[in-house]
């Protein structure tokens, strides 16, 4: 599915797009949070864009670490502990490789998941990147099954994941800060499923 | 447009607001070179327990404000309103552990949360004993089991305050831990505010408020509160968060303490003003005021707003917050 | 359209404030029925001098913030940004008069000076030894012989500091009014604004700023100030003030105490940040800062601005400066 | 020219006159001072306005010292103690008397702009109070020697006041808070000067 270059290649494209989408995260953590998400993305994912350079040449699972490490050490509040660890532990599932099949990035996606949940402690339906990270990894495996195409597949797993981030405007939120607005939260999207869904969309539309 | 504050760079205001503040007392505190963390320049005795908090800036004088004999060893400041990071927390926790242990005093915000945990972790896998306690003082979110409970806003203080006394007076990590906890099990808090903060790095108010409305139960980052109502006077508006209080814990026959807390653009003018109908109504209540604090402690930046914090007393805590406290926003008047 | 201040009715604004700063140290400070006056609760032994000081309300905490042992023993509030009345002034010195004498503190305003001096010549008629000092240190306007000569301004906080100790420690009226003038001669002040205040009986701001401007040069009563322009960057703003402090005193080679205060709706976070840059602008020019004060001191209602002043110290200021002070709102840390 | 009932009546028109201007003396005060000129004034008579049940029947001298009093100790600033004592002093001339004449107000009017002189310092042309009351002072003599009636006088020292005030646009303030701003008060009419023509006025219009 990709090698080791390509996987640095995708992490260029996804540095810009949270740097792109900033603004936008950022609002949708207004109402219902504290109008940071987006800059605290792009401060961690600028501090991986730094790092791009020591990264050639390296192995996939070095680069997912040192790219876990990076957010965890710079993006700070709950957003950043969860995405570090997620790529720090996917990292792990890497470790010494050089080429990734979609089985790989599925392992990734399932370790991912699995360091969220011990962090944060939530289940699907509580209204956070959750609700964006498990029915895309179900999609995709789904899709997998059926004999789908590595390509399709990711399309598959990028569609479930921004129709699980629509799907947060409907729950009301019960982790993280945006659940302090109980029902007022209502109708309104949650930024850590949207940038979720931002990611797996540039992974997908590059692989 | 140009932002309403006097800064320089947006990126550099965390960096450059902690050097200010060590270069204001250089002889009693430093600001170490990795992160934007500040600590006491006089260690403390290695069997004194060490106490370090912290959480996102925009909160001063919190937390580095507190630094100082008595209260903190060290405060771990992230950017404006985001926790900081497990490697900025560990750096502090260096700094200043001691073979007692260490106490982190942490806000109860999932970002908050983790991070500490995540530092704390790492620390006892290096061998330094560390805990911590979550302060969640905010009566204005519900507390339930299916959420991540409520917030820990001003009340969080009179815990840098009593355990902070604790420590200097040769409590052992666990005594320390369990001053904080009584002072978490006894303290409420609950704000209001009247005018939005800008965030430096969003450069616009981070909620809007109509010209005659104000939000009750207002978080410190700006976060929306319980409701929005027409403003209220001074009064009515102390009496919404006083009962929402005192329904919480029942203070009547106990001695407290009180925090009248400025958000950051509140005049010392209004707190003295809400301060005096606190005062009436507490008494009417039969409840004795034993210590008042009025002033900005816990700030959302350059919000409008105030929030009331009330903490039950015994004789322990009575003691402990008239302990000497030498740190640069901490003031006992009259001890 | 509600006013967005959390006060009750706007005419008991300086009652119900002053009632509420005396409520938060019940045990120390009383409010006298006459007027809107704080005096200390345990006078003075006889054989000091006392000091009375004072001025229109809305610079909160000063100066009743600074009633205590080692500064002030009275405060008389006039309405916001009204001088007091002499007969109020007078009132505050029958409170706390000693045998040893009164020193009347003033800020140099013609009303205060008139109201205080009237003041002074009622309390000489009645056999009470009563002398004044009169404040300047605004270097934003020029002293010239055909004008009032320059405000006073956060300078004042120093006059109070030093004096007072110098009356604690048994000095005589011609001493004390002498360490008065000795800071007076010593100490100069400017402050710039972005935002301006809004006196509560007028209901809305007293001067109007552009989105992109600033005030530099204003006064603590939002009167204007030296001219307006674009906003700057923290360090540029300093440093125009620091300019035309540094003009008018060569500190070069000296000690100086550095205030950094805040205008009342300025956060602590700009405070630092501007301090940051003016101890390193200060060290570059061989002053030494021997102490800083970043807070809230002198400030204009809501206004949002800050203002530097610069106290030349010897030893027996550096002495006065150090030496106790204990009053809701003077602070030293580390001393 | 006017008796001791008819010094209460101008007193209450007075008290209803800064009243109704004490947004617009506040307003004067904005561009050259701190915005309370017209607060302070009307603090003050409505003080005034709670003693008038006991100034019946008093002499006119007791009433013009308890207005001056209770101005003194209610309306601070600079205009506190200079209408303070210019009232003051004016009933100690007239102690006792309960008629008034026209020279009889113009030993008030003397004494009271010498009041206000020795306490504040301030000359013809530095922008105060004392450019209206000067020159009314004046042309109310020049009429009075011109052999005018007393509302002819009092007319012509009114206009005369409002010229003085008016004048005070073109002068640079050198007493006062004014002088702080300097050549930037150029064009703003002094607010003192303004409430003296306001009171003038209310006299030459009741007697
Ligand atoms: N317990 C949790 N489990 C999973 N995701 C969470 C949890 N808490 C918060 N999040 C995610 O983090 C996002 C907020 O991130 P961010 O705004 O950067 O941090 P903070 O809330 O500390 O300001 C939310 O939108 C949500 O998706
Ligand atoms: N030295 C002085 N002599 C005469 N009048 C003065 C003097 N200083 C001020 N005034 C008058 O007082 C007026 C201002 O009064 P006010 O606004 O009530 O007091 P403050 O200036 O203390 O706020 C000015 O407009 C001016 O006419
Ligand atoms: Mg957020
Ligand atoms: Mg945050
Ligand atoms: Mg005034
Ligand atoms: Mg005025």
């Amino acid at each position: 599915m990709t090698d080791q270059k390509k996987v640095l290649e995708i992490v260029e494209k996804i540095i810009a797009k949270i740097e792109e989408e900033k603004e936008y995260l950022t609002e949708l953590d207004q109402p219902i949070g504290d109008s940071d998400h987006g800059i605290n993305m792009a401060r961690g994912f600028q501090e991986v864009e730094k790092k791009m350079p020591s990264l050639d040449g390296k192995d996939i699972g070095s680069i997912l670490k040192t790219v876990g490490m990076t957010l965890m050490s710079k993006v700070g509040g709950a957003s950043g502990p969860l995405y570090g660890s997620a790529f720090m532990k996917a990292g792990l599932k890497m470790a010494g490789k050089t080429e990734m099949d979609i089985n790989d990035f599925l392992t990734c996606l399932d370790t991912a998941i699995e360091a969220i949940q011990k962090l944060g402690k939530a289940q699907v339906g509580e209204a956070t990147m959750i609700d964006a990270m498990v029915p895309a990894d179900e999609a995709m495996k789904k899709a997998v099954e059926s004999g789908a195409d590595d390509k399709a597949v990711l399309e598959a797993g990028s569609k479930a994941a921004w129709a699980g981030a629509e799907h947060t405007k409907d729950l009301v939120a019960t982790k993280g800060r945006a659940s302090y607005v109980g029902e007022r939260g209502l109708g309104h999207q949650d930024p850590g499923a949207t940038s979720f869904s931002y990611i797996l969309e540039v992974i997908s539309e590059n692989v | 447009m140009a932002m309403k504050k006097f800064i320089n760079k947006v990126e550099d205001v965390e960096e450059e607001m902690t050097e200010g503040l060590a270069k204001a007392y250089p002889d009693q505190l430093e600001k170490l070179d990795y992160g934007t963390i500040i600590c006491r320049k006089n260690k403390k005795a290695n069997d004194k327990v060490a106490l370090v908090s912290g959480g996102g800036s925009g909160h001063e004088p919190a937390h580095a404000g507190f630094v100082g004999e008595g209260m903190l060893d060290a405060a771990v400041a992230g950017t404006v309103y985001t926790s900081p990071t497990p490697d900025a927390i560990l750096e502090g926790i260096h700094a200043v552990k001691t073979d007692a242990g260490v106490l982190l005093v942490v806000k109860n915000y999932t970002g908050d949360v983790m991070n500490f945990e995540l530092a704390e972790e790492m620390a006892n896998d290096e061998g330094i004993k560390t805990v911590h306690v979550v302060s969640n003082d905010d009566v204005a979110v519900e507390n339930s089991s299916f959420t991540v409970g409520r917030r820990g806003v001003a009340g969080t203080l009179f815990i840098h305050k009593c355990a902070g006394a604790k420590a200097e007076a040769g409590g052992t990590l666990e005594e320390v831990q369990a001053v904080a906890q009584k002072v978490i099990d006894n303290v409420r808090s609950m704000g209001a505010a009247i005018k939005p903060c800008t965030v430096p790095a969003a450069g616009k108010p981070g909620f809007e408020l109509a010209e005659d409305e104000m939000e009750v139960g207002i978080g410190i980052h700006g976060e929306p509160g319980v409701h929005r109502e027409k403003i209220k006077t001074a009064n009515e508006t102390a009496d919404i968060l006083l009962d929402k209080i005192l329904a919480d814990i029942d203070y009547t026959g106990h001695e407290v303490a009180l925090m009248v807390n400025g958000s950051g653009a509140t005049p010392l003018m209004e707190l003295y003003i809400i301060n005096n109908h606190v005062q009436d109504v507490l008494k009417s209540k039969g409840i004795k005021v034993y210590r008042t604090f009025v002033g900005n402690y816990m700030t959302s930046i350059d919000m409008a707003g105030f929030s009331l914090s009330l903490l039950r007393l015994d004789d322990e805590l009575k003691t402990l917050l008239d302990a000497k406290a030498d740190t640069p926003a901490w003031k006992e008047f009259g001890c």
